[in-house]
């Protein structure tokens, strides 16, 4: 059972208490202590209910209407249908079906109204009735006592003029306000409660001069309008041109049912709403948007598109802004309180059963717990003596336990089939798997580690000990073979040969090439051979000295000055040799000295490449060779081209020798050591890393090997473990 | 389109270098050597104008805010050192030769060194990075290069049969490269002939 | 002097222009001629997507062969696929690096560069110190490139050029620090190391597939049909001539 | 200190640095790799200017007549507009430079391509097949087993890197035709046995360098020691 706990003493007072058992001051600030208190099961729920009247919007008036009428005995129309409260059809709804209709069930979702009203067959019960034409009738009705103005606004083609309209509003009696109310739709039943409260941040806005400039050009008269008005911070009311605004207002929101769409329409369009409007509703934009008072607009708007005949009520109804129709409101509850206290003989209408029976459930909506007297003084506090506060201590009385409803979800056996087959599906996905283990670089970094350590260790004890065990290559291939016949043949002829030395490998490579080429060198310095040494990359022409000074040194007669030119560096690559091969003298003019070559004894009367002996070439690179064979090699129709190439370069090379376009080669230490056998060389300095190379090349096979062999069968069980 | 003066200059130069290269006989071989020599002069002055880059580069990484890379400090000093002995003494005195012969050939053998170990670690590891028959087929092949080539079989050239196969195995890598080769070359022909036809130009930045 | 292999030249020169034109006039963009699927340009194409989210940088080293020597083609695909990336990278936080051994090679990484954040309209992104010179001899390129591989936060290369096979050491590093990589070379030897080392290794010929493997324009899917063509007719000049030779006809 | 042995010990340190890298990256190998871009970046500048713009630019504008004199004002006109490429806003007006640069260099890669390796190498896989002048003393039947051979795993290995596919649905990847397929998984096992004998080349080459550094350690610690 729900209690009220007094405001000033805190102590808990049964619900039906007037005054606190404890410190016997009044509960409710509504209640006139002089007044003799209602009977609670009639008087209570209807200050409730009048409360809840209150502060509802314009629709809710109909409602609220009806229960005056109630105490009044006046009947409003005489369709049965229409008055019948909303809520009260939405009870009969309730019992006749389970599944409450998503109008009551949820606040109207702004997105779904232009389903609303394209659909009529969705249309909630209250535009059903309203486009059954029983809305006007009222209107029709009360005809008779409605004033000038409201006459006017028969139809849209009879549409008042501004000024016709705004200082009648000063005139507005309760009753008019009353049949103007009816006319409104109950949509806001449904609406939470925040929606009056935005109304009410409308009316405490401080009129500024700031806001009175920008607003809309106010007419004189309608300040005194404001002036004749109960509450001096009433806002004055928009003016003609802002009603018809209005009008159009409402047009558009049915083509813009978004809820922000309209409330910012609202807002930044100031010819819409004067500015007294204007301001609270941008400090609430940046807040959520409210369906509610959203929702309210819309269906207005919805209201007047669903049917033409509904335009005067929608339209009276809409040329009235939100807190007139407060205002209106607070005229009935201020009349049935008239009627409570200058009436107390009066009889008190009897409450329907039905309506006592489900008021509990209107107490328990949040909104219907919470009267507010837009009437009463703020006693105490900082705001002391202003009027329409919201009752902080009033609502705290006002609590009750929320109803508790069944969440028990009725599904059948197919939907449940269904879930559980979705379920099925997406469990993989919900499972949050192990993190993948991040690649770790340490195995090998160790493995790298400890094979280069093996290997350097290998390599230099050969190299200390060096035991000869490694047997000199008896098999020479017969590139090698061709390549020491033509140096044999040229350096045994009685005139001392001209060779073209293409000196073409990089310092990374020297270790290999200058020890294999020195041996070909010096058998080139043995016969008194004059070199020309050019070359294709930078460091060249320094290698070519060092590499000359390296042989030259083995072979003590051997006139390094006289038979060697250093012509050195060739810029361009492929297009350098091609210069070389079509004008050697204009390719390479001068020596690294400064010299002019081509004038030196040794290359006296050369001309063209195709002048030399033989070419060789000492290369590191398939590509370079590739060029010396496309550029020089026709160019020197039959003089050979002899290479001593890297064991990196020999595979790719091999095509060119099968094709004759290089007619011998040695390659690699293996090569180099094969030459010497051939040249029966006795210290050869191939021979002296013979062991080492031997043993390296050995060990780094029994290391892929045994790798290979290794990781395979990893991947063979990884396999078959998927499998 | 975008630099059509470049473009033209491209397309021209080309056409006519090309032209040249293949139809050897004056004017065009002329034409083509004197083509040569520009770009090769020209590919001198852009040597030199990236150089200036790089040092600009690490300049920047020198004097950047943050993540100051000091490295950058060493390698402008070097650059220097270099060029101002160089500029003085000529590349062909033996300070300069020594500068080859006593630094660059120890750093740049001694880094082909440590790539014997790497390509060591990355044999043994090829098949744990991929598998699949072709990589077992260079496994096989590698392997059987390297006894070859260590000049291990060479104890045993008398055996005949040996010799022949051997001879064989040496031989076949050539169908390999050759295909490779020839397939370079029709990449490179079409390449080239995109920028001959304009379709390709990197220099339009 | 005029010779048959001159001429010879020529006439496959003509035939390919014009195999590449009319192949390049027959394309149409929407319905762009199918390619077999080559495994390591879609791996780079998945690399490139994730160094693009978690905005790390894409490497791109082009080789240090010169402009003037006959290895450049690789060097000059491999601008027209630093062209592609630079486009398809445009959105990352970090612009890719292009890295190269030759100065010539340089300049026009930096144009090819300029011109791709042209073409999509974010010129601000261009940076002349993201395409540069790591060093000008062979090797001081490879030390110079090892040092973006492990300065530069890279979390992919792309190693599309000529070089030798000491590249093997920048494979190396890229996989001792978790990157992707994909290698290209038309140097023998190169191929043989990076097969090895690489991740993704590109064996030959299809180096010059990637621009066109990476969406790149009509003229890249044309130039490549015009190599399948021209590679039939090779094929039937090989078998042919054989046989001719065989006869002792040729 | 002779200058000779402080070279040497200059080379021993950089050798052992270099080496350093077997054990992993470290500071002193960084130091040594940027000292070396450094110091070859300073020869390769006064390299490029001794020998080829001294000779090739600057010297014959100075020393040639003047009717000559214009072949080479357009090289070097076209160096000093290379020049701009250092400015991130002028870099365009060296774009002429560049583009004749590239121009050449692609009539090159063309032409090398062509008559180099296209004609080279479709004679030398046709040469086997010269049965008149059968080389080596062997007999032609070996000699035209191996050509065949050869020349299949030559075929078959150019058919390897056909691109062409059959276009499935809208994808721009397909299968090859089985026509294709078959030559081309041939074609696979001679390109797989070329990587594998040139891996073991490149193992050579680089073991060779390996084992040329060593022995120079230990030439320069021997005498040390003893």
């Amino acid at each position: 059972m729900s209690e009220i706990i007094c405001p000033f003493c805190g102590a808990e007072n049964p619900i039906e208490a007037v005054a606190c058992f404890n410190c016997k001051k009044q509960l409710y600030d509504d209640v006139d202590p002089d007044a003799s208190p209602p009977p609670r099961d009639e008087m209570e729920w209807l200050k409730d209910f009048r409360g809840f009247a209150d502060d509802r919007s314009a629709g809710t008036i109909k409602a609220t209407e009806a229960d005056q009428s109630s105490e009044t005995g006046e009947t409003t129309t005489g369709d049965e249908e229409s008055d019948v409260p909303e809520w009260l059809a939405r009870i009969r709804a309730l019992k006749e079906d389970e599944t409450p209709a998503p109008a009551e069930e949820e606040p109207v979702e702004p997105e779904e109204l232009p389903a609303y009203l394209g659909n009529e067959a969705e249309l909630p019960d209250w535009i059903k009735e309203i486009k059954q034409g029983d809305v006007p009738q009222p209107l029709e009705e009360a005809g008779g006592d409605m004033p000038e103005w409201l006459k006017n606004m028969a139809g849209p083609d009879e549409l008042p003029a501004a000024e016709d309209i705004t200082p009648d509003l000063s005139m507005i009696s309760p009753e008019s306000g009353a049949e103007g109310g009816i006319q409104l739709p109950d949509i806001p039943y449904d609406l939470p409660g925040e929606e009056p409260a935005e109304v009410d941040l409308g009316q405490f806005t401080p009129l500024t001069d700031d806001t009175v400039d920008e607003a809309v050009d106010i007419p004189d008269d309608l300040f005194e309008a404001i002036a004749s008005q109960p509450e001096p911070e009433q806002p004055p009311e928009p003016t003609s041109a802002e009603s018809q605004d209005d009008l159009d207002w409402l047009d558009t929101d049915i083509t813009q049912p978004e809820p922000t769409e309209i409330k910012e329409e609202q807002l930044t369009d100031s010819g819409d709403l004067p500015e007294w409007m204007f301001e609270p509703a941008e400090t609430e934009a940046d807040t959520v948007p409210e369906p509610g008072e959203l929702d309210f607009t819309t269906l207005d708007a919805s209201l007047a598109a669903i049917d033409g005949e509904n335009m005067p009520a929608a339209q009276s109804e809409a040329a009235l802004p939100d807190w007139l129709l407060e205002d209106e409101a607070e005229n009935f509850a201020n009349q049935a309180e008239f009627q409570s206290e200058g009436a107390p003989n009066l009889e008190v209408g009897e409450m329907p059963g039905w309506l006592h029976a489900m008021r509990p459930l209107e107490a328990a909506a949040p909104e219907l717990a919470s009267p507010m007297d837009e009437n009463r003084v703020e006693p105490t506090g900082p705001l002391a003596g202003y009027q329409g506060l919201l009752p902080g201590e009033g609502v705290v009385t006002q609590y009750s336990r929320p109803p508790v409803y069944s969440a028990r979800m009725q599904v059948t056996d197919k939907q449940r089939i269904y879930a559980t087959l979705f379920e099925t599906l997406i469990v993989d996905e919900t499972r949050v798997g192990a993190p993948p283990a991040e690649k770790s670089t340490t195995p090998q970094l160790v493995l790298r580690m400890s094979v280069g350590l093996v290997l350097i260790g290998v390599i230099l004890m050969a190299l200390i000990f060096n035991p000869g065990l490694a047997a000199s290559p008896t098999l020479v291939p017969p590139e090698s073979v061709v390549f020491y016949d033509t140096l044999q043949n040229l350096t045994a002829a009685a005139t001392p040969p001209r060779v073209l030395v293409g000196l073409d490998y990089e310092p990374s490579l020297s270790g290999e090439l200058s020890t294999i080429a020195a041996s070909v060198v010096e058998d080139w310095m043995a016969g008194n051979s004059g070199l020309a040494f050019v070359s294709l990359n930078l460091s060249g022409p320094a290698l070519a000295d060092d590499l000359v000074n390296k042989a030259g040194a083995r072979v003590p007669a051997y006139l390094a000055a006289e038979r060697v030119i250093n012509l050195g560096y060739l810029p361009g690559g492929a297009t350098a040799l091609a210069a070389l091969a079509a004008d050697p003298t204009r390719a390479a003019p001068a020596s690294v000295d400064g010299i002019q070559a081509w004038n030196s004894l040794l290359l006296q009367g050369m001309v063209a490449v195709s002048d030399f002996d033989a070419i060789v070439l000492l290369t590191d690179n398939t590509e370079n060779t590739r060029a010396w064979i496309e550029q020089v090699k026709p160019a020197v129709g039959s003089t050979p081209l002899l290479v001593v190439s890297s064991a990196q370069a020999a595979p790719a090379l091999q095509p060119y020798v099968q094709s004759g376009q290089i007619s011998g080669m040695i390659s690699g230490f293996t090569g180099g050591a094969a030459y010497e056998q051939l040249t029966q060389a006795q210290n050869g300095s191939i021979r002296s890393y013979w062991d080492a190379y031997q043993a390296g090349m050995l060990l780094i096979a029994a290391f892929m090997l045994l790798g290979s062999l290794g990781f395979g069968i990893m991947n063979i069980f990884r396999r078959t473990k998927k499998a | 389109m975008r630099a059509p003066l470049s473009t033209a200059i491209a397309i021209a130069a080309g056409g006519l270098t090309l032209i040249g290269l293949l139809i050897p006989a004056d004017p065009l071989l002329s034409i083509r050597i004197r083509l040569v020599e520009w770009a090769v002069a020209l590919a001198g002055v852009a040597g030199l104008v990236a150089i200036l880059h790089l040092l600009s580069v690490h300049w920047r990484k020198l004097t950047a805010r943050r993540n100051k890379n000091f490295n950058s400090a060493f390698l402008l000093i070097a650059f220097i050192i270099t060029f101002i002995t160089g500029i003085l003494l000529k590349p062909s005195h033996p300070t300069m030769q020594k500068i080859v012969t006593h630094i660059q050939v120890p750093i740049e053998a001694s880094l082909m060194g440590v790539l014997a170990i790497s390509l060591t670690v990355a044999a043994i590891r090829l098949f744990q990075r991929r598998g699949g028959w072709m990589s077992v087929l260079f496994a096989i092949s590698a392997l059987v290069f390297l006894v070859i080539g260590s000049g291990f079989l060479s104890a045993s050239a008398n055996i005949p049969v040996l010799k022949d196969v051997l001879a064989a195995v040496i031989a076949l890598p050539i169908a390999g490269a050759r295909g490779i080769l020839l397939g370079v070359a029709l990449g490179s022909l079409t390449t080239g002939l995109r920028v001959l036809l304009g379709s390709d130009r990197p220099y339009s930045g | 002097m005029i010779t048959l292999d001159g001429v010879l030249g020529l006439g496959v020169v003509f035939l390919a222009i014009g195999l590449i034109v009319i192949l390049h006039m027959l394309g149409r963009d929407r319905d762009k001629p199918a390619f077999r699927k080559i495994a390591a340009f879609d791996a780079l194409k998945n690399s490139i997507g994730l160094a693009v989210e978690n905005g790390s940088r894409i490497h791109i080293t082009l080789g240090k062969s010169s402009l003037t020597q006959s290895t450049n083609a690789s060097a000059l695909a491999g601008l027209s696929t630093l062209d592609r990336i630079a486009q398809i990278s445009s959105i990352s936080d970090k612009p890719p690096i292009a890295t190269s051994g030759d100065g010539g090679l340089t300049l026009l990484s930096q144009d090819t560069l300029r011109s791709a954040y042209r073409s999509v309209h974010a010129p601000e992104l261009y940076d002349p110190g993201r395409g540069r010179l790591a060093g000008i001899t062979p090797m001081s390129y490879i030390a110079g490139t090892l040092h973006v591989t492990t300065h530069e936060e890279v979390s992919a290369h792309v190693m599309i050029g000529n070089f030798g096979p000491e590249i093997a050491l920048v494979a190396e590093a890229a996989d001792l620090a978790g990157a992707f990589s994909l290698a290209a070379s038309d140097s023998l030897p190169a191929q043989a190391a990076l097969y090895a080392v690489a991740d993704n290794p590109v064996i030959g010929e299809e180096l010059f597939a990637a621009p066109a493997y990476l969406g790149g324009s009509r003229s890249h899917s044309a130039s490549l049909q015009a190599q399948d063509i021209l590679r039939w007719g090779v094929i039937v000049v090989l078998v042919g001539g054989a046989l001719l030779k065989a006869m002792g006809i040729l | 200190m002779a200058p000779d042995l402080l070279w040497t010990l200059i080379a021993f340190f950089l050798t052992i640095l270099v080496l350093s890298y077997v054990l992993g990256d470290n500071a002193l190998f960084r130091f040594i790799m940027m000292v070396f871009v450094g110091i070859s970046a300073g020869y390769a500048a006064v390299l490029i200017y001794y020998q080829v713009l001294l000779p090739r630019l600057i010297i014959p504008l100075m020393t040639v007549p003047a009717p000559g004199k214009a072949v080479f004002i357009i090289p070097a006109v076209l160096g000093i507009l290379l020049l701009f490429k250092l400015s991130p806003r002028l870099s365009a007006l060296g774009n002429p430079s560049m583009a004749l640069l590239t121009g050449v260099g692609a009539a090159v890669a063309v032409g090398g391509a062509v008559t180099g390796t296209l004609f080279g190498q479709i004679s030398g896989a046709i040469s086997p097949f010269d049965l008149a002048g059968v080389q080596g003393g062997g007999s032609w039947i070996t000699q035209l087993l191996g050509g065949i051979v050869l020349l299949g795993g030559t075929v078959c290995s150019l058919a390897y890197f056909h691109f062409g596919a059959r276009k499935k649905d809208d994808e721009n990847t397909g299968s090859q035709p089985v026509l294709i397929q078959i030559p081309a998984r041939i074609g696979q096992v001679f390109i797989a046995i070329t990587l594998g004998a040139l891996f073991a080349g490149v193992l050579s080459a680089a073991l060779a360098a390996l084992i040329e550094r060593l022995a120079f350690l230990i030439n320069v610690i021997k005498p040390l020691i003893s």
